[in-house]
């Protein structure tokens, strides 16, 4: 075991540097902007009237106190990484005085709600179609497959706007925008949930598809190289059986794409934010829309670091998890390709 | 060191250089249908982006020309923008300046991941361990990340700007291959052989190890190219694209923005989706199919 | 061959070592080899794979740094010879030919370039007239027609004629210890002699050491004057052929030659 | 066991293809090891695809046929042999026993998988049970049963091979270069397990591949010498080493490397030139362009077969020996 504990430790060692080094950028990248982000965000108010000079000049003031950009960095740095440890992720320019992690809150459950299951049922289906096609060839091969490609290939943004246009616009079937109906507020009721789910399909499907493209063309690939592995030919010779031949095809070819599978989940955060903008999805992806616009830095780097603790942690569980697995199975799996 | 070659074995090492000069000449010979699909695909779209402008005089995409979201007309190929402008002429406009961006992130990304690929695989030990590690600290930072990040830090975006941005983030999966196949070429005897004769690492990276990369190399910046263009579009859709001219991902934008789409403006969406959508699975066929040419095991089936 | 003891050798390791990796889980590929040869001298070094013996070979041909022992051409100590130029003179005396004919040759140039190139070694600001001579009468020793292989690819010869040019470099280069590693393992039997009786007529015409890499005993005691035997990164054996063969002393060398398969029954 | 008149080409994308095996024939004895040896490109390794009933695409069997225990199928549909054929007729001892058991499952399971393929109604348990008795009959340690394939050392892993290709007693074991990257030891424990298998009559024939002819000279009885995609020359072992009639055949039995005292005695000759492109086979005499007994007609006309069903070769210079011998014969 001494070998896996020195395994973990470096790879424990490397994963916090990446992470200190993610800090760093999110901390330091939106203060290089000439002059300082409240300038911009109060310049913006009063050209558009919001506000009188001198009620400008209070605001100014008063942001630059709440966000200590009158310090020098390094206590800037300090009092930044202070408030993340307890959790803290500040207060929202543009909503003041709601802060962050409350924003982040009511956006993220509805981007697990849409990409958990259209990465699950993609990554499943995706999957065996890979096999089957890899396997079958003929029709599934030849007329199924290509339609999968071509879908794979498509940026997802672009389905999901023809997809929109398509069901939502021509065709009346399924609402234009939002997460659920504008008149409603979320409450545990029937009628709401009818609502979610009919606002539910668009978004899905644009994703569930492209997961299903993407996954099928890997494996695919994946199982014809296994195909012409010599255990195959040498299995065919003692006259083992197909369904069995294809249990091993599957299960050799499914090692990597398990971990596709938690890298998808990782950056599930990230995977959808334009969708959610098409369908005015009121997830993350729409939070960060919005924050762009109005120059709501705190929200962005909220957003940010949260798409990196999700990415860091899913490559830091597969790297143990290949830990685990025997090297050599790992290295004749993986490595050869 | 097997104790003799066996039969399949020396059939192939006799022709290996064979069949890979039929694999670099024959693209021409055995062009597949698809490869001569997306090769067309790419000329069209390039010289539509690149000559249409000039030919056709449309040199301002920015220019009011009509209403808000006017349909096709007779003068207006495609009607007008939210702001009254050409989407024709932004179109062509739109396609170029992404062709650039991908481009010139294609290329960054591609140099950086050779220069720290063959460094890395070629000198080994320390100086390996050290590039890799920053390397794969780059890889565990999601690209978008960093992306949306500079892209706030720098307020006027420039398309060069734009394109070298999207290259800083994308080029450690090639740097990783690159390390890859560069330590496995490097123990090849004929490295040894150069060496013998007294070639120095620099000359032996360009002659004896680059040219068996050169296929790899390709096909990366296809790749690449196509996640340039493609990032773009996704920052531009964010509101972070280039400052003060149109590309395929701000058409998108702004059509989301004044609710083309919902308003059933279908030509201030359809065409950049449509191109968008063109573009990168021209630019994934082509790669498909040279890889087919280039990889016997899938030509075979 | 006992009566050139006295003379300096043409090379000689002491202790040779080499591991890959560090502490624990360091694997010693070669350890503490000692043996020497004399010029005009052909030592075969005997090994299955994993003995060592490719390794050993890339050491001789300062391919690859050592991790202990020392290696002496001429008595001249060479084992920590960096500078390219001090490389450069040392590969002028010493040349490899390696096992896979087609892996030595890059695919991407033609014949002619791979033997100018070892010319270049040599620096002596030869006229270009002197060079194509010197490269063709290397490739008539080795029994090939110039006009019908310099501006040949590797891959339009067969694997006989590729390794006959690779041999054909070293002749260019001229220098007085040839390490062939493996030379005919990937070749057919039919055009392994071929290359075998090749390394017995550059000894005789040009006085040339050779050290013959080989699994194959026999063809091991077809060419050499001396054998060494390694197993497992160390040398078990050493002696002239027929000692060796006649009376092995370690029990490895003892199994090995029991159980080689021979055409006429043991 | 008979095969007739096989034929299998490569297709080779565009251009013509490659005729790696053209027109062989040959029978096998129950009791029998027959050996195949050739060099490189010499469509042994083709044959014995064809002979597993392995052959894919690329490689197309245009014709022959196989007899075994009365019945006779067509050789070009490898696909259409019934399924009961695989494994328990027909048995591949494969090159590359390295990569030919799936790494990621044990032993046992590939065992069981191999065993109900031929009889679903036995458990899995009595399958296990069955490799175990096998194993322990040819004393090899049991537990590698419980092994995956990369725990095994070399040859431990082709013996392992060599015991499940034969779990369900093929009457032909097809063994394609087994030795080719094992060690001498290990290559002697293989013979030795082969030969124990006979022994056992757990099997009851072998064609045995390899370009090893002092290897082939150890396990087989008949040997068959191939070239360019054709039989040179038949005869027992003892025959094609000690009276060899083929030129080619006596060529490959003059530079084998013995390493015994003989060999040092005199240099040795190779054979010039190399194997044909067998997209363009030579005419005539495929051997014609190498041969040191060529003659005018080697060129122009195939040779003809001289000797009888056992013992032949196919040559012009030996069919000119033999008529010269005769008349002299005729005379005296």
């Amino acid at each position: 075991m001494t070998r896996f504990h020195s395994y973990l430790m470096n790879k424990i060692l490397w994963f916090a540097l990446a992470f200190c080094i993610a800090l760093t950028l999110n901390f330091l990248l939106p203060r290089l902007i000439p002059g300082n982000p409240v300038d911009v965000i109060v310049s913006e108010m009063t050209t558009g009237g919001a506000l009188s000079s001198e009620a400008a000049k209070g605001v100014y003031t008063a942001y630059i106190a709440e966000f200590g950009l009158d310090k020098p960095m390094h206590e800037q740095f300090l009092r930044y990484m202070g408030n993340l440890a307890r959790g803290d992720l500040g207060i929202s320019f543009a909503r003041s005085p709601a802060r962050v992690q409350t924003l982040i809150a009511q956006a993220l459950p509805w981007t697990i709600a849409l990409q958990l299951p259209a990465i699950l049922t993609g990554w499943t289906l995706g999957n065996l179609l890979g096999v089957l096609t890899a396997y079958r060839k003929g029709v599934l091969d030849r007329g199924v497959f290509p339609i999968f490609m071509f879908i794979s290939s498509m940026p997802y943004y672009c389905l999901a706007i023809i997809l929109l246009y398509l069901f939502a616009v021509h065709f009346t079937i399924f609402p234009v925008a939002g997460g659920y109906s504008f008149a409603m507020t979320p409450a545990p009721t029937w009628e709401f949930f009818r609502s979610a789910a009919e606002h539910y399909v668009l978004p899905f499907s644009s994703l569930v598809l492209i997961f299903i493209g993407g996954q099928s063309v890997g494996m695919r690939a994946m199982s014809i190289y296994e195909l012409d592995a010599d255990y195959v030919r040498y299995s065919r010779s003692l006259g083992v059986a197909d369904n069995r031949i294809i249990a091993y095809i599957f299960r050799n070819a499914m090692l990597p794409q398990i971990t596709g599978l938690a890298l998808a989940i990782g950056s599930m955060v990230s995977g959808a934010l334009i969708t959610e903008i098409v369908f005015s999805y009121p997830g993350i992806g729409s939070l960060l829309f919005g924050s762009i616009r109005q120059n709501d830095y705190p929200v962005i780097q909220g957003i940010t670091l949260l798409i990196m603790i999700g990415v860091l942690i899913a490559n830091f569980l597969v790297d143990i998890a290949y830990g685990f697995i025997d090297p050599r199975i790992r290295a004749r799996t993986i490595g050869e390709r | 060191m097997t104790v003799a070659t066996s039969e399949h074995a020396s059939f192939d090492s006799g022709s290996v250089f064979l069949t890979g000069l039929r694999k670099f000449f024959g693209i021409f010979g055995m062009i597949n249908r698809r490869l001569l699909f997306s090769g067309c695909m790419l000329v069209l779209v390039v010289g539509f982006g690149v000559l249409g402008p000039i030919i056709l005089g449309r040199d301002n995409p920015m220019k009011t020309v009509g209403g808000l979201y006017d349909p096709p007309s007779a003068t207006l190929w495609l009607g007008s923008d939210n702001f009254g402008r050409d989407v024709f002429t932004q179109l062509m406009h739109g396609t170029r300046t992404s062709l650039i961006i991908g481009v010139i992130a294609g290329l960054e990304a591609i140099l950086i991941g050779l220069l720290i690929g063959t460094m890395a695989g070629y000198l080994g030990g320390i100086v390996e361990e050290v590039l890799m590690a920053f390397t794969n600290v780059v890889i565990t930072i999601p690209s978008i990340v960093i992306l949306i990040l500079l892209s706030i830090a720098i307020s006027t975006r420039s398309i060069f700007a734009m394109g070298l941005i999207i290259g800083l983030t994308s080029w450690p999966w090639t740097a990783r291959a690159v390390r890859a196949q560069t330590s496995s070429l490097r123990t090849r005897e004929h490295v040894d052989i150069a060496r013998l004769s007294g070639a120095g690492t620099l000359s032996l990276i360009i002659w004896e190890i680059l040219p068996y990369m050169l296929s790899y190399v390709v096909m990366a910046f296809v790749l690449q190219l196509n996640t340039g263009i493609l990032q773009e579009a996704a920052l531009s859709m964010l509101g972070l694209g280039p400052s003060n001219t149109i590309s395929l991902g701000q058409m998108l934008h702004w059509a989301l923005l004044w609710e083309s789409v919902r308003t059933g403006a279908w030509w201030g969406f359809v065409p950049p989706a449509l191109f968008l959508t063109l573009i990168a699975f021209s630019l994934l066929l082509l790669q498909a199919s040279v890889d087919e040419i280039l990889n016997p095991r899938l030509r075979k089936r | 061959m006992s009566a050139h003891s006295s003379q300096v050798p043409l090379l000689e390791t002491r202790d040779l070592q080499r591991a890959f990796g560090h502490g624990d889980h360091a694997v010693r590929a070669v350890e503490r080899v000692s043996f020497s040869i004399q010029p005009g001298e052909i030592v075969a070094i005997v090994g299955e794979s994993g003995s060592g013996k490719t390794t050993l070979a890339r050491l001789l041909l300062r391919l690859l740094d050592s991790t202990g022992g020392r290696i002496l051409l001429r008595g001249e100590d060479v084992t920590d010879l960096r500078r390219s130029n001090d490389l450069k003179a040392y590969w002028r005396k010493v040349q490899g030919v390696f096992q896979d004919p087609f892996a030595a040759f890059n695919q991407f140039y033609t014949n002619r370039r791979v033997l100018e190139n070892a010319l270049k070694l040599l620096n002596h600001g030869l006229p270009r007239q002197e060079h194509t001579q010197r490269i063709e009468a290397a490739l008539r020793e080795v029994g090939l027609d110039p006009a019908d292989t310099l501006d040949k690819w590797p891959h339009q010869l067969s694997g006989g004629q590729v390794q006959r040019v690779m041999i054909a470099r070293a002749l260019v280069i001229g220098p007085e210890l040839l390490i062939a590693d493996e030379p005919t393992s990937m070749l057919d039997a039919s055009l392994r002699v071929t290359v075998l009786n090749l390394l017995l007529a550059l000894r005789k015409q040009h006085n040339m050491g050779i050290i013959f890499i080989t699994h194959d005993l026999g063809q091991a005691y077809y060419v050499s004057d001396r054998i060494l035997v390694m197993y497992q990164g160390e040398l078990v054996e050493q002696g002239p052929v027929e000692k060796v063969f006649a009376m092995p002393k370690h029990e490895y060398t003892q199994r090995l030659l029991a159980d080689v398969p021979r055409l006429r029954g043991a | 066991m008979i095969i007739k008149n096989v034929r299998a080409y490569y297709a080779a994308g565009s251009g013509p293809e490659v005729k790696a095996v053209d027109g062989v024939s040959l029978a096998i004895r129950e009791g029998d090891v027959l050996g195949i040896a050739g060099e490189s490109g010499c469509g042994k390794s083709t044959l014995a695809a064809v002979m597993s009933l392995t052959a894919r695409p690329p490689l197309n069997v245009k014709g022959g046929e196989m007899s075994l225990n009365g019945k006779t199928f067509s050789l070009v549909e490898q696909a259409k042999f019934p399924r009961d054929w695989h494994g328990k007729m027909v048995a591949l001892l494969p090159q590359r026993a390295m990569n030919s058991l799936n790494p990621t499952a044990r032993v046992r399971d590939f065992v069981v998988d191999v065993v109900r393929a031929h009889d679903s109604t036995v458990r899995p348990r009595a399958a296990i049970e069955q490799a175990r008795e096998r194993l322990e009959q040819l004393s090899l340690p049991a537990r590698v049963l419980e092994s995956y394939p990369h725990q095994l050392s070399g040859g431990m892993r082709q013996r392992v091979v060599a015991v499940i290709s034969t779990l369900l007693n093929p009457q032909v074991l097809i063994a394609d270069e087994p030795t080719s990257a094992l060690d001498v030891s290990s290559q002697k424990q293989l013979v030795l397990l082969l030969k124990l298998l006979l022994e056992c009559r757990f099997i009851t024939r072998i064609v045995y591949i390899t370009h090893d002819l002092p290897m082939l000279s150890n396990i087989a009885n008949f040997i068959i010498v191939m070239y360019a995609g054709k039989v040179a020359e038949i005869g027992t072992t003892q025959q094609i080493v000690n009276e060899p009639r083929h030129p080619y055949t006596h060529a490959l039995i003059t530079s084998t490397l013995d390493p015994d005292l003989r060999v040092r005695e005199h240099q040795l000759e190779g054979i010039r030139g190399a194997p044909p492109d067998l997209r363009y086979p030579p005419t005539g005499c495929r051997f014609h362009p190498r041969c040191p007994r060529v003659m005018e007609i080697c060129s122009r006309e195939e040779p003809p077969i001289v000797g009888e069903e056992e013992r032949y070769a196919a040559c012009w210079w030996v069919f000119e020996q033999s008529k010269t011998a005769g008349g002299k014969e005729a005379q005296s």
